[in-house]
Parts: C-alpha cells; structure tokens; sequence
C-alpha cells in the first residue's frame, strides 16, 4: 500500500510538472503587452521599458521558466502583475469559496445519486424515466442558464436567498450556507443526475452478478446484499465517476462564481484570464491541478480499499 | 444583462477612469449631501475590487471607495469638483506655475499615533511618482517635493500642469502612515488618517471590506455612517441583483441594466463623464490613405446615425454629439453638437468629391466590452456609404495597447472627457497616448501651448478654438455622451461627484 | 453446455440495418434524429434561404418584437433578423463543434487504436497523456488557451477537442483490445491479414458504433461549451455561433428578454438532441431487444384452496412441483415459453438429477423452486410445494398468480433450501473474504453469534476438504483455484443443513479431475446430511455417479422421468435415446456417431 | 509429486510415429513464454520445452486441463504464441519465427478452428464474407472466391443461402460449421482444432466430430485436435498427447494412452471422466480412489526417501 501511494505520488508530480511546464510556456509566449496594460495609458515607453524588465519580461523565456520554477519548489509563486499580491496568498483567500462550493456539491450529489441510482436501478419505472429526462435535460440547458433562472426566481423574485456574494463559515453557519445554497443547486443538478445515471447502471451491473443470486440464495436479507454486497460492488465506478465530476466541476465554478459574484478561484481564474495576470493564472492552474492529483489519488485509494482485486495491480 | 460585460466590467472600469485624469474648472453648483442623522451601515457595490491598499497604488475612478474611508488626500473635491481644504489648509502656485506651496493641517494623527507632518506627506508623494503605481505618470511633471517644515510642502515642476492640484484631491493625494509603509504590509493593512478604519476580522478579500468609524478622526462631519461596507461585484448583472434584492445600497449600473433597478423603485442619479464614437488615428493616411483626406472623415462623420446608436445601444441614457471636448469644459461649443447630423447622402457626396471609390478598413472589436449592437451599427452604417469594415476579434487586455501601438486605421472607443489639457493630453497633441501616428499640425500646437501655459483666458480660447479645430477637421466622429447610472435605494441618498464613475464616500447620507 | 439464465435465443431477424431501425423506433431517438437532421439542413441550406441578410444591421428597428415587419422572430439589438442569424448561426454552430469533434477523433482514434492493438510503451505513454488530459478542468484549460492563443472559436474549439480526445481514445482503446482477443481477429491472422487489413475490416468496425456514440456527445458538449465562453466574455463574436446570439440576448436581457429565448432553444434543443442520439444508438446497439418488465406476480399470502390444487399424493414429498410453466414477456406483447408444464418430485435423501441439453428449462425450473428467476421473468402456471409449503400456485396464465414472499422465501432460503450454483468464481462476491462470506449468513439467518458462527466456518471448510481452512477463511475469491471456491460454495450451502439442495451444473466449470473430488463431496454431505438433492446437469456421467433419479428435459418440457438405471439403461424415449447414442464413452473410436447427414441442425435460422 | 519426465525426454519412443521422416509437422523442444505481469516479475513458462510429431492425415490428439499449455502449443503452431525456445516445422520449414508475408502463404496449408463459435466469427460480416476472406488475402478473384465458399458451404452441410447471413443467425453448432468452413476452404493440409466441440451440446457435438472425421476422409487433412475431453480425444484421434503444467506427460497411440494410460497423470484424469451408467461407474469411483491412495503412498515414501 505505501509503495501504491508513493508511486501514485511520484506520477501525480510527474502530472505536475509536465502541465504547469506547458502552461507555463503557453502563457508567457503570448505576454507580450502586459507591461503597458499594468501601467495605464498614459504610460512612457520608458516607464514600459522598466516595469518589463521589473517584471522580468525582458528575460529569454527559458531562464524566466527556471526562475518560476525554483521560487515555486520554495513554495513563492510570485506575485500579481496587477496587484502585486502575492499569488499563494491570493489563492489561499479564494480557496474556501470554492471548496465549499465544490465539496458540498460533491458531497450531495454522492447522497443524492446514491440514492438516486440505486433506487432506478431496483425501481426501475418512473424514477428512471424522471432521472434520464433530468439529466438529458441538465445537459441540454448550459449551466449559467440554470444559474440564472435560479436567481431569478430564488433570489430576485422570492427573496429567499442572496442573490450574491459569499459568507465565510467562520461568520456563521446560516449565512453561510444561504450564501452557497443557490451557487450549489446550480452544479448539483446535472452533476446528480448523472452520476445517479451512472450509479444506476452499475448497479445493475452488479445486481446481475452471479454471486447476487447466491447470496440471496443464502437467504440474507435483500437491503443488507444492496447496501453491503451491491453497493460496494459498485462503488469504484461511482467513485469514479464523482472523481470526474469534481474535476468537471473545478471547471464549472467559474461560470457559477461570476454569476453569484463569488470570490472564489473560478472567478480568480477569469479575472487574471481577462487581464493577462499570467502568475496568477499559472497559480491557479497549478492549485488546480494539485487538487485534481490529491482527489485522484484519495479516489485510487478509496477503489483499493473497496476492492481487493484493485489493491494487487 | 450587462453593458459591457461581466467579466470585463473591471477593463471597462479601466477605461471609465481614464476619464478621471481630467479635472477642471466646474460650473456645477455644490449639493452637500450628509445633512440628515448619522450612525448605521452603508454597503456600497463596486465595479472593481481593490488591488492593494497602497496608496502608491491608488487609481483613479472606483478606487476612490477603497482609499477615501482609510486615506485623506491632500485636498479635497467635492461633489461639484470644487477643491476645499482637507490635510492640505492652504495652496499656492507661483506666477509661472511652476512651484506649489501647501501648508498642512498640525494636529492630524495617523491611526498608528504617528504624526502627519511634511515629512510624511514627501516620502508618499514621492513613492507614488517613482513607483509602478498605474497614475504614476500623472506626477510626471514633478520634479521635486520639499518639506522645509513640518507642515509646509513645496512642489516643484518642470513644466506647469494646469491638473495637478486636481490630481493632488484624487489618488494621487491619499496620504498613509510613513511607519506603516516601512512596516511592508501597507497593502493589505492601511494605515492613514481617515475617517475610518479596515475592520479586518469582518473583511473577507475580493468580497466584502468593512470600515468602522475612526473614533480621533479630526473632521466628525465627514463620518455620516458608523460602517461602510464596500462589496466588489464585477458582473454588472450580479450587481443589480445585489441592488434590487437590497445586498448593497447604492451601486453603479449600466444603460442595459437600468430599466431593471428603476422598475423597482430605486432613485436613479444620471451624469455625464465619457464620450463614445470613432477615433480616426490615421489622419496621415499611414495605414489607410483614403483617410488622409478630410473630407473622408467628415463622410464617416455624416454616415453615423447616432441618435439611433444612442437610442438603441444607449438606451436613450445620453446626449449626441459631434465634439470631443465635455460640457462643463471652456473648450464646449453647443453649436458643434450637431456639426455632423446623420446625412448618408452628403457622407456620399464627400467621398466622391474626395474622389474615393469604396474602400474598407479594419477596426478591432472586443468581445465583452464593445456592445454587439454597436458593433454592427458602426459596420452597417458604414456600408451603407460603400466603406466596408473588417473586424478583428481584440481581447480587453490588449486593446488599448493596440491602439496605443498604432495597429488600427481607427476605432470605436469609450473615454472620459477631461478638462481641455487632459483631454489634448489624451488624443490631440502629438504625443498624446491616443495618437498613436502623432499626426499634428501648426495650429494645433499653438493651440495646445497656449492651453498648458497661457493665462486663465487664454487657456479658455485656446481650448474652444482647438475643439472647433478638430470638429472641422474631423479627427474624431464622436456619436454621444452616454450617461453614468447610479442608483442608491430608498433608504440612501447620495451626490454624483462630477468628472468621477462613482460618489466620492463623503456624499452618502441616509434618506430623510 | 452451459445454459443462458435470460431467454437464450437471439433475435428472430435482426436484418443489418437493424440498429437503425431500433434508432428509429426510439421515439426519443427519432424525434432528435429529426431535430438534428432539421439543424444540419438550416446549417447547409440556412445562408441560402434565410429571408434576410443575417449581418444587416438595421438599428432603427432593432429588438423588433416576433413578427414585426416580416421578421419571423424579431430582431436583435442591432436590428437583425433573428430567425436568419438563427439559420445562419446553425452553420457556425455545428462547423466549430464539428471542428472539436473531428479534432478529438484525429487525435484519440489513431492513438486509441495502436494503444489498443500494440500495447506497449506506446500504450503506456497515451495511457498516461489521457489520463493528465482528463484530470484538467476544461474551462480552465480554454480560458489560460484564450489567454494564450486569443479569442476564436477555431481556437477554442480545436482546443476543446484535444480536451475530449481522451474521450476517444479509451473508447477506441478498450474497443481494440476487447476485439484485439477476440478469435475472429485470430483467425484473421492466420488467414495472413497484414495489421492495417485487421484494423480496417475487422477492428474499426466494431468501434464505429461507440464512436458515433461519442462524437455525438462531444458535439453536444463543444456548442454547450462554445456558448459557456461567450457569456464568460471570452468569446469571438465575429463568428456569429448561437452561443454569440445567447450572449446578445443576455446583454439585452431586461429590454427583450426574448431574445435569448431563441438561441437558448437551439442551443438546448441540439445539445440535448445529440445527447438523446447518444443515448438512443447506445439503446439500439444493446442487441436485445428490450424485453417487457414482467407485471409481478401479486405477493399475496398463500390460500388455502391454492394448496388443496396440489396433488394430495405429492405432498409427502419433500418437494413437488407440478405443471410448472415459466415465460419472459416480449416486446410484441407475446410470451416466450421457456418451461411449460413442468411436473416432478423429490424426497428426503433423495438426488434428482435434472438432464438436458441448452435451451431445455433445466436451470430455470431450478431458479423457480429458489423463487430466483431474473426479474423480468414470469411464473405462468403451476404449483412447487416444498415440505408441505406452497412456494408457487399459480394458476393459468399470468392474473391468477399467487407466489410465497420474498419474505416468506427468504426465510426457507439459507435455511431449509440451499443452492450451488455453476460457476463458481463469479459467484463470490470479490469484494469479502471468504470468511465474511461464510459467517455472515450463520450470523444472520441462523443467529449464531461471530465466535460461534466463525468456528462453524471453519469446521464447514475442513468438511468440505479444505486442507488449510484458517488460510482459505483469511483469503480473497481471487486467491483460491476454481475447485477451492467451489468447495467453498458448497460448505455454505450446507452450513445451514438444509433439507434440499440444488445444484445447477456444478461441477461443468471444473476440469474432470476436480470434478471427481467435488462429485465425491457431494455424494458424502448428501449422505451426512441426508439431503434430497436437484441436480442440474447436461453429462450422464455425472447423473450415473451421483442420482436416484432422473428427470429428463427438452425445449422446455420433461420428456421422460424414473430411476436412474432404467433411464440409461433403457431409455424409452428417443430424444433420450439420441443423447445416451451421442455419448463417446464405449464408442469405436474413428467412427461415426450419427447418421451422415444432419438433420435439423442444419437449418439456418432458428427453428 | 509425481516424477513427471522432463521436456527432452518426452521425445522418448513414444513420439516417434509410423511417419517419423514424413512429418508433416514436428516441434522440437518447443519453449513458450510469457512476460510475467508487474516489475521484475519472473517469466511465465507456458510450455516447458515441448515436442510433438504430426504425420499427413493424421490427427494428434492433445488433451489437458485448464491451464496445461495444450491451448497454447496449438497458438505457437499458428504464430498467436511468442515462440522463445525450440524449432517448429513445417513440411520441413522452420515457422517458429515466420513473418507476416510467410504467414499468409502459410495459411493456405495451415488453418485452426477454435473453441467458441460465438466469438470466432466476425459479428458484423456476412458469413460469405468471413469465408471469403482468406482467399482473398491469398489474392483469388471475387468470382473464383464464391465458388469456393459454394463448394466449402456444401462440404460442411450448410445451405447455400448461409452466405448472406450474419452468424448470430445460426446456431453455437452451425456456426461451428462455418468455421470449419473457414478453416477448409483454403484446402490446408493441417488444421489446429482448439477445443472446437466443448462449447457444443452433446448431440450436436456428436455431429460436429463426424463432420471432422467425414472431412478428414475426403481430403486427408491431419489435424491437431486439442480438447479437455479424454473421450472425445479418444474418439477422433491417432494417437494422443497428454500435457500437464506445461509439460507433455505422454504421447502414444490413441487406443493405449487412453485405455491403459502409463502415466499416474493420465491415469487419474481416464478414471475422472464419469461414466454413463451407475454401476460401472461406481467401479470406476472404487478404482479411482484406490489409485488415488496409492500414488498418495507413493508420494510420501518418494518425499521420504528424498
């Protein structure tokens, strides 16, 4: 198990580097005005001149490159062009946002197409019908849309909950969660409808497994061979499929936290997309992506746990 | 749902600061607001959130609702633009303009107990003009700062500029705490001598910043609110939802938006500070010949149809125009407000005497910022008259340096109207940043002189003269002066501050 | 020689165009092949009939309302007539999603497909690119390439289709190596097909289904995505997609909220359209036709007049079922009989052996007594009595059905009647130990408690011949030998001392040897245990070695029953006569076994 | 365990048959491996030095349980399997490391029919078209090509309307035909039958190995005939090869390695196979056991003694 962790480890960094690498070429290749923009219209080409070489833009690329990557082992990954925050700070300020966004969902959606798709699977009927139209339907209307229908009606017409902004759980439970409540219907829809699709496919999967038969043939009772045997049987892939759905939905919150005015690392993302706040953008991207590798292997492991087999290879 | 667009809201933000730069002689009479009781909270929506609390840092425009609670500037505007006292007691060019003495307040402490003295008030001026700061340059012409006593600063230029005491009671004046400053952490923890203070435990960054009255502030009057709450909202659609759900109390809002918040009840405050039509760049016939020729220019000029661009873009929110320079500036002619009234016709017969067949030019578009509805106007009515339009898609990032660099023939462009020398400044004289082929001639030099150098009334002449100037030569085809929308709900009030996106804090009451 | 459990024979004509014709009758799939087949014809035909030019700009007029002035729909906010940029956006739309979609074939299809086929370092390192590629969030990959490489939808969406080429190539990859093992493409190999020959005809054959499936679902996602940017405000507006109109109608969203109503819809209306054709070609490719859900038979509780229908004579026995008949409901409304009046017997510490070929209803008539039939299978007639218990009384056809409980079944179920079933790996559940498979049900159907439950456990294993039985109760399904877990699963068949045991083939899966020593077991606990035994199989041999009786099965039906001598001594039925001719056992070697031509079996088609 | 004989020495008198300069094929000392799965893991050794003689017309018969290699040695013969050791010829041409270009023209004398005739035929084509393929790879006109696939359809006992038919329209036993077909139409002199009757019910394999038989009259085809099934081995074989782990534990004449089997393997698995009537095999139970014990004894006076 220590070795699986260490070469998940190994290869999760490997991931690292090779996609911060790329982004970071991409990204400084094309910095070319970004000098003037930080400094206004009325700049001098002399004023120009010094903030590029402040900013080391006057560096061939590869030093510039080697530089970033030294400071980010140290852990500095530099600061704003815009604002001169530094970037670690800035990121560890948005994360919460996001995070409560993103895990909450995650969360409900992993209870709700548990249940969802569980309850398709051995229903059959109506609920699977009522799943497949609803997830036909999340991926046929764009998430923003959704958002902002539930704006609309939720916020602006009933009043219930904010229409924007974020409230941090160290302000308070209940303004906390009315403040990310709409954010995260928003992205539960489609995530829980089709991870419930999926759930209920594995488990129909495994309910046809041989071994479901025996066991009832055993005579145990039919919730213990669900929850226990067919459940398990067909976790993996739903844990899978969650795994997938957070990566897309690290994604999706930018569109959501523009929409809700959410200070979190989606908006963060487009802000210095917009400007051209390239260390920003490189942060993000590599905040990113350590999420993504972290979740991953939690997931890899989680697999292992719940399936002997997997533990082998 | 937006003017501009959501995510761009901060690069038009940008633009509408430019406008900023100017400041002039206003006519507008002063509307104290503050008269009423005192004390609650105040939650203002923000276009932009603040970058850094650094005063070396301050920017013109929205800014100002992040510095003005924690800084006092030098001087103060006020909503007219009148400059009253505030750190600075007294103000005093010499003849030739070039020397400004300020006497300063004695008993004002910064909230770290440190003393406010010309010292303090030096070290600031100076990190703000040698600093990267994004006004940096409007100190360019300051080429020492003296404190030859405690509460006497003495300003040195190299060349008279008739806005630098403007400047001195905007971004450029905010004054922080010396000690602060060496302390490192002036970005995040302002320390000035403001009305009030960063309550950083109910400050949560890029969502909401909380200011608590300054209990030893110097000038209780200007402390109308126990807290003020800025929120920074960048999705001009996240903020009339925020306004019409009662989030924030007072907001900026666009001509898009507007029917919206004033379809729920919300007082709505209107006010001129840009203008919008078509920079012609390329008066030399660089990139396109065909505009060497005035009369092509005029022709562009008759074929815009703007009142049907300001009734439909702007949703009727403005006033059209054919001159660059402001009303409330002494270069305004209100006779060459309709020196080019839509007339395809007389475009047509311009560009046949100029003996121009069809041509086309490229203009660039910015996804997010220009107004699809503009931009297809501008084409159609351009086609209309046999000059076709070649779009190219610019980011928002990239587009005023595109301009600036001289990439495009012209454009359509959004800026603020300035005084007569901050606007020169900005697209007329040859190194003005937004003449990017430094195209000139005699007169217009003369006439810029005379507006930086010559007497109250000279500057005055010389500045209308060069605005009929530049109408008759058709350098510009200006469509319209779009009004800034700001809406407060019914529990606030407030004073537009002219020349500036947003009230000055100082102009927030609660509604009687 | 095993037997389906579901319906075993295949559809009656699935003529090649079957799929489509499956497609078609979808009516989810037809109506969005009519959907998309409606916006590929406006994107081809749209800038030729579009009633006006969809660029002039007429601002006059502009936020027309629906029917203004010959404008079908309105204008926008620059005066343009909707329903003509809505034609003409339909080619942009479908060109740039068609572009990412293209772009991940290019990419993932020829990657896949050597992936699959060589394996390798090559497959390792596409392995490896598909899985960095699909941990990256997509927008956050589009918005740092429109940082990067500037706003075109060209851009974005060849971008977009690299991000969804992982897509492809684990489609195309898994595809390839499922048929790379197939034996056809062995035989395609000895035949002397070079590797591009295998690939052309034999392997992108069988892709080409998941991957229309795939390409339509990247479709979908690149306009969902295309519009996603433009309302980011990183979008390219001089490409006039739908996505550029929805984000116009956003921006005039208070003054003409109408106006991204349409775009909304075209945009909803094909994203989701694609998504159903997705879904509906998947359904189509799925071969079996779907099969009615049975109405279940009601679960009332057993009556008294339904056991006086039992053969008083029969209820000495153990156990007895008469007139059986078992059927799955068919799409056309029909019935497929799969046992039809099926009568036999069975006393205590006797072994019945239940013989017939693939297709004759042994194992289903076995699942009846279980009350484990697949869910979609029905009881239409008959009666199982067992020890006195109606388990079945059905009465004819499907209304008057009256079936013991779940509940009720359940509780004979690991108790009274115990089950060892054919294939013994895939029926441990992979996920426990051996040991929890083996405590669980003494815990909880017989109540004993874990000390006691894991001792009997372990007792059980040694019973059933387990050498080292700590180490097998410690062990993972896949830890064991098939023989091993057999074993297994019969010590948990009798752990409970059950009265009947049935036995579907068990002992089919083994090679002969563990086939003896399992056969040996059996015979031993039956004796011990004094069971009455079903035993399902297809080999007489094992019939010899182990049955009292014998019953004998065809399509469905009992053809001939008695003791088990007289059956294989002296079958007096013909069809049972043809079976004992076929067995090789005694014959001379080098001969033939049936008459020279071949009768039924030649008939194609089924019969 | 047993003292099983090594690999070489399998190449005993036992191997030699009636036709040994005539072989048709002969594999000498035939080693397969497989790389073992994960780092460093130890090769997998498939077949352990292997050696087997087919003469013409002659059909060898190979039977083992699951796992023994005997599906494995067919593969190597048919260039499936990595040969790593040892020689395989054919009519005196070494094919052990045959290209693809040999391959073909190898197919023309050397063809397989395989175990599951679910899988061994191309779902999506047409059964002319899965008959035709070989000849076309051989480069035989379309036109030459259905008359051929007429004449193999009729040999095998399938209508001539089959040709136009997908195989999931026929049955586990009419598809075995047709891969039969497949195998015979290119006229081979050898075919490697891998267990092509244990996916079959009994009656229709008692139909299908009197089609082998018919076949092998009328052309004189040899087979290699690979099955788990000692009776049906037996059946249709010359002579017969037993392999155990990898290893070939005795090769001989069919009648004596099946009725009077000289290896303890071998004899435990002729006593296994139950047969038909309740009497002999109880018999046949009682002989195996006493076997069983025997060699048990002999087991632990042979770990004894070492």
């Amino acid at each position: 198990m220590v070795s699986f962790i260490f070469r998940r480890l190994i290869s999760g960094v490997v991931v690292l580097f090779v996609v911060s690498t790329l982004t970071f070429f991409l990204l400084y290749f094309s910095a070319t005005s970004v000098a003037r923009n930080i400094l206004g219209d009325t700049a001098t080409p002399e004023q120009v001149l010094l903030k590029e070489a402040e900013l080391g833009l006057d560096q061939p690329l590869v030093s510039r490159y080697f530089d970033w990557l030294g400071s980010v082992l140290r852990g500095d990954f530099g600061v704003s062009w815009f604002s001169s925050q530094p970037v670690v700070e800035s990121i560890l300020g948005r994360l919460p946002t996001t995070l409560s966004i993103v895990l909450v969902t995650i969360v409900i959606a992993a209870v709700l197409a548990t249940l969802f798709g569980v309850f398709a699977a051995v229903r059959r009927g109506w609920v699977d019908r009522t799943l497949q139209i609803v997830s036909i339907g999340a991926s046929a209307v764009p998430q923003f849309v959704v958002a902002i229908i539930l704006v609309t009606v939720f916020a602006i017409g009933l009043r219930w909950l904010p229409a924007t902004g974020y409230v941090p759980l160290s302000d308070g439970f209940s303004g906390w969660s009315a403040s990310i409540t709409l954010p995260i219907v928003a992205l539960a829809i489609g995530t829980v409808a089709s991870t419930a699709q999926q759930v209920r496919s594995a488990v129909i999967s495994v309910l046809s497994r041989d071994y479901v038969r025996t066991l009832r043939s055993r005579g145990l009772a039919p919730t213990e061979i669900l929850f226990r045997h067919v459940l398990r049987g067909a976790a993996p892939a739903g844990l899978t499929v969650l795994s997938l759905q957070f990566i897309g939905m690290l994604g999706g919150v930018v569109v959501i936290e523009q929409i809700f005015a959410l200070p979190g690392l989606g908006f963060l993302a487009l802000q210095s997309t917009t400007q051209g706040d390239m260390p920003v953008l490189m942060g993000v991207v590599v905040y990113i992506v350590i999420i993504v590798v972290v979740v991953n292997l939690l997931v890899d492991l989680a697999v292992g746990w719940l399936n002997p087999k997997a533990r082998v290879s | 749902m937006k003017f501009p667009s959501r995510v761009t809201a901060a690069a038009v933000v940008t633009v509408a600061a430019l406008a900023l730069t100017a400041c002039s002689a206003t006519t507008t009479p002063a509307s104290s607001a503050g008269a009423g009781t005192t004390g609650g909270t105040l939650t203002l929506g923000s276009l932009v959130d603040v970058k850094s609390f650094d005063p070396a840092q301050a920017h013109i425009g929205h800014d100002v609702q992040y510095f003005q609670p924690v800084y006092d500037s030098l001087l103060r505007r006020e909503a007219d633009g009148t400059l009253v006292p505030m750190l600075a007691t007294e103000w005093e060019y010499t003849e030739d303009n070039t020397v400004l003495t300020l006497s300063l307040r004695d008993d004002v402490t910064f909230t770290d107990d440190t003393v406010l003295d010309a010292d303090a008030v030096k070290v600031n001026l100076d990190r703000f003009r040698t600093g990267n700061g994004p006004d940096a340059s409007t100190l360019a012409q300051v080429s020492d700062v003296a404190a030859p006593d405690a509460t006497t600063v003495v300003i040195t230029l190299a060349e008279p500029d008739p806005a630098l005491l403007d400047y001195l009671g905007n971004a450029d004046g905010f004054i922080a705490s010396p000690a602060a400053i060496d302390g490192g952490l002036i970005a995040t923890d302002p320390v000035g001598s403001g009305p009030y203070t960063l309550d950083k435990a109910a400050t949560v960054a890029a969502s909401q910043y909380t200011f608590v009255k300054n209990p030893d502030y110097w000038d209780p009057s200007l402390q109308v609110y126990d807290t003020i709450v800025v929120k920074p909202i960048a999705d001009t659609t996240a903020m009339v939802n925020a306004l019409v759900s009662g989030q924030v109390n007072a907001a900026l809002l666009t001509a898009k938006t507007q029917a919206q918040a004033a379809a729920s009840g919300l007082t709505e405050y209107e006010y001129p500070t840009d203008w919008q039509g078509l920079l012609i760049f390329d008066r030399d016939g660089a990139l396109v010949p065909e505009l060497a020729d005035v009369k092509v220019r005029q022709a562009i000029n008759f074929a815009i149809d703007k009142e049907t661009l300001l009734t439909q873009v702007g949703k009727g929110l403005g006033t059209v125009t054919s001159q660059p320079f402001g009303t409330n500036t002494a270069a305004f002619d209100d006779s060459l407000e309709d020196a080019y009234a839509f007339d395809p016709a007389q475009a047509k017969n311009l560009l046949t005497e100029a003996g121009v067949g069809e041509f086309s030019v490229t203009m660039p578009t910015v996804s997010g910022f220009m107004d699809p509805a503009m931009t297809a106007g501008i084409a159609q009515n351009l086609a209309d008259v046999g000059i076709t339009v070649n779009w190219e898609n610019v980011a928002v990032a990239d587009f005023r340096s595109s301009l600036i660099q001289g990439k495009y023939a012209m454009s359509w462009f959004s800026l603020f109207q300035g005084s007569p020398w901050v606007a020169s400044n900005q697209i007329i004289t040859p190194n003005a940043t937004y003449n990017p082929f430094h195209t000139t001639d005699a007169e217009v030099d003369d006439l810029v002189t005379a507006i930086q150098s010559g007497s109250a009334d000279e500057q005055k002449t010389a500045a209308a003269s060069l605005n009929e100037y530049v109408v008759d030569e058709a350098w510009f085809a200006p469509f319209y002066r779009p009004s800034q929308i700001y809406f407060t709900d019914a529990d606030t009030t407030t004073t537009p501050q002219v020349q500036q996106a947003v009230p000055s804090i100082y102009s927030y009451a609660p509604a009687t | 020689m095993t037997e389906p459990l579901a319906a075993p024979p295949k559809p009656l004509n699935p003529a090649r165009s079957g799929v489509f014709r499956r497609l078609v009758q979808n009516p989810l799939g037809l109506a969005a092949l009519i959907i998309l087949a409606v916006v590929v014809l406006a994107g081809i035909v749209g800038p030729l009939v579009s009633p006006f030019a969809p660029n002039t700009a007429d601002l006059v007029n502009a936020l027309g309302a629906p029917g203004t002035a010959g404008h079908l729909l309105g204008t926008d906010s620059a005066g343009r007539d909707v329903f003509s940029r809505l034609l003409v956006g339909a080619q942009s739309t479908l060109l740039a999603a068609a572009l990412a979609a293209i772009v991940a074939l290019v990419v993932g299809l020829p990657a896949g497909l050597m992936a699959g086929y060589f394996g390798g370092w090559f497959d390792a390192v596409a392995s490896w690119c598909t899985n960095v590629l699909m941990s990256l969030p997509a927008i956050i990959i589009l918005l740092a390439a429109s940082a990067a490489l500037g706003r075109s939808v060209w851009i974005s969406m060849t971008v977009f289709g690299v991000l969804m080429s992982p897509g492809i190539f684990r489609l195309t990859r898994t595809s390839v190596q499922a048929v790379r093992g197939e034996l056809y493409v062995d035989a395609a190999r000895v035949a002397g097909l070079s590797t591009a020959s295998i690939i052309g005809r034999h392997i992108l054959f069988v892709v080409r289904a998941p991957l229309i499936i795939q390409t339509s679902i990247v479709c979908g996602i690149a306009i969902a995505i295309q519009a996603a940017l433009e309302f980011l405000g990183l979008g390219d507006p001089l490409t006039p997609t739908w996505g550029v109109m929805l984000n116009e109608g956003f921006i005039n969203i208070y003054s003409s909220p109408i106006l991204a109503v349409w775009p909304g819809v075209a945009i909803s209306l094909t994203v989701g359209s694609f998504v159903v054709l997705g879904n509906a070609l998947r359904d189509a490719l799925e071969d079996s036709p779907k099969v009615k859900r049975a109405r279940p038979i009601k679960l009332r509780a057993p009556q008294t007049e339904s056991i006086s229908v039992v053969d008083l004579a029969e209820s000495d026995h153990l156990l007895s079922v008469s007139g059986l008949g078992v059927g799955y409901p068919q799409e056309d409304g029909s019935t497929k009989i799969v046992v039809s009046d099926v009568s036999f017997h069975v006393d205590r510490g006797e072994v019945l052996g239940i013989v017939g070929e693939s297709g004759s209803g042994k194992s289903q008539t076995a699942f009846s007594i279980l009350g484990l039939l697949p869910a979609e299978a029905e009881i239409t007639r008959g009666n199982i009595t067992f020890d006195g218990i109606p388990l079945v009384s059905a009465g004819q056809g499907p209304t008057g059905g009256h079936r013991l409980s779940q509940g009720r079944l359940a509780q004979l179920r690991g108790k009274r009647i115990a089950y060892i079933p054919q294939e013994p790996m895939s029926n441990l559940d992979p996920n426990f130990t051996i040991g929890y498979q083996l405590v669980r049900p003494l815990t909880k159907v017989l109540g004993l408690s874990k000390a006691d439950a894991r001792a009997r456990a372990l007792e059980l294993l040694t019973i059933v011949g387990i050498t080292n039985p700590q180490r097998t109760f410690d062990a993972y399904p896949h830890e064991v030998s098939g023989g091993m877990a057999q074993r297994v699963l019969i010590a948990g068949a009798v752990s409970c001392n059950p009265d009947l045991l049935i036995a579907d083939e068990p002992t089919t899966a083994l090679d002969v040897t563990v086939q003896a020593e399992v056969l040996d077991l059996l015979r031993d606990l039956q004796a011990r245990f004094h069971m009455g035994v079903v035993l399902v199989t297809h080999n007489f041999g094992v019939v010899a070695d182990l049955c009292d009786r014998v019953v004998v099965m065809q399509n469905g039906r009992v053809v001939e029953s008695g003791d088990v001598r007289s059956i294989l001594r002296n079958p007096q039925e013909r069809y049972t006569q043809t079976l004992l001719s076929a067995m090789l056992e005694g014959k001379t070697p080098m001969t033939m076994l049936t008459m020279p031509v071949p009768d039924s079996d030649v008939k194609v088609g089924l019969s | 365990m047993n003292a099983t004989p090594t690999g070489p020495n399998a190449t005993g008198p036992n191997a030699t048959g009636p036709n040994a300069t005539g072989d048709l094929l002969r594999v000498d000392n035939l080693v397969v491996e497989y790389p073992g799965k994960g780092f460093r893991a130890a090769p997998f050794r498939a077949l352990d030095h292997v050696s087997i003689r087919i003469g013409a017309g002659e059909t060898l018969g190979l039977v083992g349980e699951s796992g023994s290699g005997k599906t494995t040695l067919g593969r190597a013969l048919l260039g499936l399997a990595p040969v790593s050791e040892g020689s395989v010829r054919f009519k005196g041409e070494d094919i052990g490391h045959a290209g693809r270009a040999k391959r073909r023209a190898l197919s023309r004398d050397l063809q397989v029919v395989f175990q599951d005739p679910y899988t061994s035929l191309n779902p999506s084509m047409t059964v002319g078209d899965i008959l035709a393929e070989p000849l076309t790879v051989q480069g035989r006109s379309p036109a030459d090509a259905r008359t051929r696939v007429r004449e193999v359809l009729d040999q095998v006992g399938l209508p001539q309307d089959a040709s136009g038919r997908l195989p999931r329209e026929f049955s586990g036993g009419q598809r075995q035909r047709v891969a039969i077909a497949r195998a015979l139409v290119l006229s081979p002199k050898l075919i490697v039958c891998d267990e092509p009757v244990s996916a079959l019910d009994l009656t229709t394999q008692a139909r299908v190995l009197d089609l082998f038989l018919q076949i092998q009259r009328d052309t004189g085809v040899s087979y290699l005939f690979v099955s788990h099934d000692l009776d049906v081995v037996r059946h249709i074989s010359h002579r017969v090869a037993v392999m155990y782990r990898g290893e070939i534990v005795e090769q001989g004449p069919a009648a004596q390695v099946t009725s009077d089997p000289e290896h303890p393997y071998t004899q435990r698995l002729l006593l296994a196979s139950p047969v038909p009537d309740p009497d002999r095999q109880q018999v046949r139970r009682a002989n195996r056991r006493r076997l069983i014990e025997a060699q048990a004894e002999q087991d632990v006076q042979a770990g004894v003694a070492a």
